[in-house]
């Protein structure tokens, strides 16, 4: 019988889903679950492809315990070449990038993101660590994918508080459901097997298409081995501490 | 510039600062970043201080606790690691006490690209559909050349200062890091005025045997000190890691005082020996 | 694209480049340039070629003679030492048989970075009062900042092919200079394709143990191939200065033909054998 | 007694002698004789300045023969940097050059200079090699020092045949007389003493204003001991070739 997900195993594993043979790849900072996933990736399928990360690697390979940071110098570790921030970003402006993971603290139906504030962005409620390069790379790669730990009304939102970035956000990982982009929209593309499509609709603040959502395949044996020797006594796990909601009975 | 005397001490490098300055800084979230001189900065008590930098955290975030900032230029701040976000710069902007301008990494290095190649704004792709152009007031004009691809335009960035902090230096200032320059190249091109704090002196031979790892050569620095550990609590690779603990002791102090880690500072050891 | 199999023969590399394709060369005038790849492209008897260098020479030159060439873009032609005006190139333009958009080095390079950041054009310092402007129709604009700082602006350059020469290469097409890379950096980040021909194959971990002096990463490049010898007669330090005695019977012999310096070059002792 | 200067000793020397302590000096390709003026520079004047040179040296030192090209890699020896060709043009157009070396086929009595064309652009007698950097550098830098091996009314003109670039030229060095630049013109500032303003006068294009001239101080036993260094065997003096105009009786 196949393994099941757990809400950790959820995220990176669909998050890693997402890349595709030889395309270039980017994950960057304050994303540690992306990082697991590019590295899952290059452990557990039978492709290639470039891995770039914001600490200037190019296909890293880690001689020892995955970083905490994503930025980590670590992440430099049997890289051929230097490609720093400065070269990623151009990479991406002139239209080299295939996929990056770029995070978000709000996303709207239409994939367009918020990482500024809460509240109004002139006297905000809280002020938030900003886009980073999202402003940027979302309108200029091919398609970038994001992910949320929590899947609630506050961060899948009819309404952002400030559109920090808009442009080719094609998936959303949470660990309720894979969102993919169609025709401006976000629709559930699959679904954890362990909740129904209804529950996610009453924690989803957007109007939920889900109309031809499955069921997320199961994990792969190859996945699970992946994810488990990058962390190995489940530091990460702990550290990420993703819940499913309690939903209403 | 003489190419004598750009030794000096940390202290001597950060009494050249005048209150109300803008400072670029080098380095990305706890890597590299030259975190010693920015706490002689907050020794020192300096005010009214502009810190621009794509990706600052722990160096911008004490500043903020110091009460040293006034304004801000930055993409994204976090204590990165899993810190969460940067509490002390978070409070000073929700108060009002700091003005950000907000930027998208890139549209800094943009403002800095413009002003290290001297001309008044640089073109930058993407930006559209984000409000950041809006609260900035970023234009944006068609290309004149008839494409009719809309491009924003940003406007220069030139710090009165950069400090950034580098693997090795010689008596003469040139300057090398290893690994990842992060932003740093775009920030010592648009210095008015740079600084380079350094890991370890090394003689000027080392950089004749392999010229092109040097990031900064020599005549375009106006002062720079020797700082062992000058990247503390971060990592400077591949000498050290980060130092989490410590970070972790900062983070937790957040609603008292900066004192208890301020007084850790291995640069506190070269106080007075005049060192470089 | 895949890692594997980037490595072919000049001849294979040579062909996949159609008639009529714009091509930047890396290097500067004798220095490092692509020559080997150049003298196959008259072996080939390419036509109609755009040639895009801030400071071509020989390459342009024997290019012109070979009458490969329908337009160039460049800043300064020129065989240099003692060698003076390039003849090929001036006959092919006096001649009306090449077509000239001339450049002031750093515009051409503007219009490259532009291309390297995917914006459609790229202001540049300076050019007032250069007739150069007109001739090429650049527009200037007022800083829409404020600054009434007038800035010209250089459409995008984005070649069709780049062809670089490095002293290093790869199994995966890692490529590295040393010394100066002249315009390289800015040429290979505006490439549509990119090509690098080099000195020499050296293993992966060579550049393992210094990943900074990477100048291009393998996922950039397109396809290569090593061709020892293949900046003859020019120079590639630190293995081999310019050849003198070869550019100058490549000079005396500017009125006839380019066969007897073709047949002295080294690249023909590899034809067939699918070197690298 | 004074050694005397030759015609090639003439323009060397006064090309070094334009160069200022503690300045950023540049020179450039096709430049030969700014290459010699700046070695001779470091080796004759007691103090300081940087040393850029279009090969990306950095305060170079050479460590045998100066090379036949000023572009050559050997200008690289014992530089502690590599500077190269888009570094120093960033660098002038900041405003961080003080003096470059710049050639020029035609000069105006203006400074503006002509690297182009004999004839018109766009038919051209001759095209000429085209002026690198100048249309970029000359108005950004805060000096420029040219040079004419040939002091004739085809060089020194009233009017270009094409204004490649114009800006801050302030020094001209034939093997006649060294020109400034005061308000906008430019004027002879000193002039070779085996020849004569009048003599000057005959073999130029433009309305010479020699108003202020005076004879241009003799070579330095240093100077000429640190040209003798750099060109033993008289290769360089005897491929510049540079020849006094023979003047109407």
């Amino acid at each position: 019988m196949a393994e099941r997900f757990t809400p950790f195993s959820y995220v990176v594993i669909n998050l890693a889903r997402v890349i595709r043979p030889d395309e270039v790849t980017f994950s960057g900072v304050n994303s540690t679950l992306p990082m697991l996933a590019c590295l899952l990736a290059k452990r557990a399928y039978d492709f290639d492809f470039t891995w770039l990360n914001v600490a200037g690697g190019v296909d890293a390979e880690l001689d020892g315990p995955v970083p905490l940071s994503s930025g980590d110098p670590a992440l430099m570790h049997g890289s051929a070449a230097v490609f720093p921030n400065e070269e990623f970003y151009d990479l991406c402006t002139r239209g080299g990038m295939d996929l990056c993971f770029l995070g978000a603290s709000q996303i709207d139906a239409t994939g367009a993101t918020n990482n500024s504030v809460i509240g109004d962005w002139h006297s905000p409620k809280v002020r938030l660590p900003g886009g980073g390069g999202s402003a940027v790379m979302m309108p200029t790669l091919r398609r970038a994918a994001t992910w949320r730990t929590e899947h609630s009304a506050r961060t899948l939102v009819d309404k952002l508080f400030f559109q920090t970035a808009k442009g080719n956000l094609q998936t959303v990982v949470t660990p309720l459901c894979v969102f993919d982009k169609r025709d401006g929209r976000l629709v559930v593309e699959s679904y954890n097997p362990d909740v129904t499509v209804d529950q996610i609709r009453s924690v989803t603040g957007f109007t939920l298409d889900a109309a031809t959502a499955k069921p997320t395949p199961a994990p792969t044996d190859a996945e699970i081995a992946a994810l488990r020797s990058l962390d190995p006594d489940g530091r990460f796990a702990a550290d990420a501490n993703i819940q499913l909601p309690e939903f209403a009975a | 510039m003489s190419r004598k005397s750009k030794h000096t001490s940390l202290e001597a490098l950060v009494e050249r600062i005048p209150d109300g300055s803008s400072i670029g800084l080098g380095g990305s979230f706890l890597h590299r970043g030259p975190f010693a001189f920015c706490r002689e900065l907050i020794r020192q008590g300096k005010k009214d201080l502009e810190i621009i930098k794509a990706s600052p955290g722990y160096d911008l975030d004490i500043l903020c606790r110091a009460g040293a900032v006034r304004r801000v230029r930055a993409g994204i701040v976090a204590l990165e690691g899993n810190f969460g976000l940067a509490g002390g710069y978070r409070k000073a902007v929700e108060s009002g006490k700091v003005e950000l301008e907000e930027h998208a990494c890139m549209t800094l290095v943009a403002g800095l690209r413009a002003a290290g190649a001297g001309v008044p704004f640089q073109p930058v792709g993407g930006v559209h559909g984000s409000q950041i152009a809006e609260v900035n007031g970023w234009k944006k004009i068609a290309d004149p050349y008839g494409t009719n691809q809309e491009t924003y335009l940003i406007p220069a960035i030139r710090p009165d200062f950069v400090v950034i902090h580098a693997n090795e230096i010689d008596a003469t200032g040139n300057a090398r890091v290893f690994g990842s320059p992060h932003w740093d190249r775009a920030m010592s091109r648009a210095a008015r005025t740079l600084f380079v704090t350094a890991e370890k002196l090394v003689e000027t031979e080392r950089f004749r045997e392999r010229p092109e790892l040097t990031l900064v050569p020599g005549f375009m620095v106006s002062g720079c000190c020797v700082i062992p550990n000058g990247a503390w609590p971060g990592s400077l690779a591949p000498d050290y890691s980060v130092t989490y603990d410590e970070v972790q002791a900062y983070v937790d102090d957040a609603e008292r005082t900066i004192e208890p880690h301020m007084s850790r500072a291995p640069e506190l050891k070269l106080k007075g020996s005049n060192h470089g």
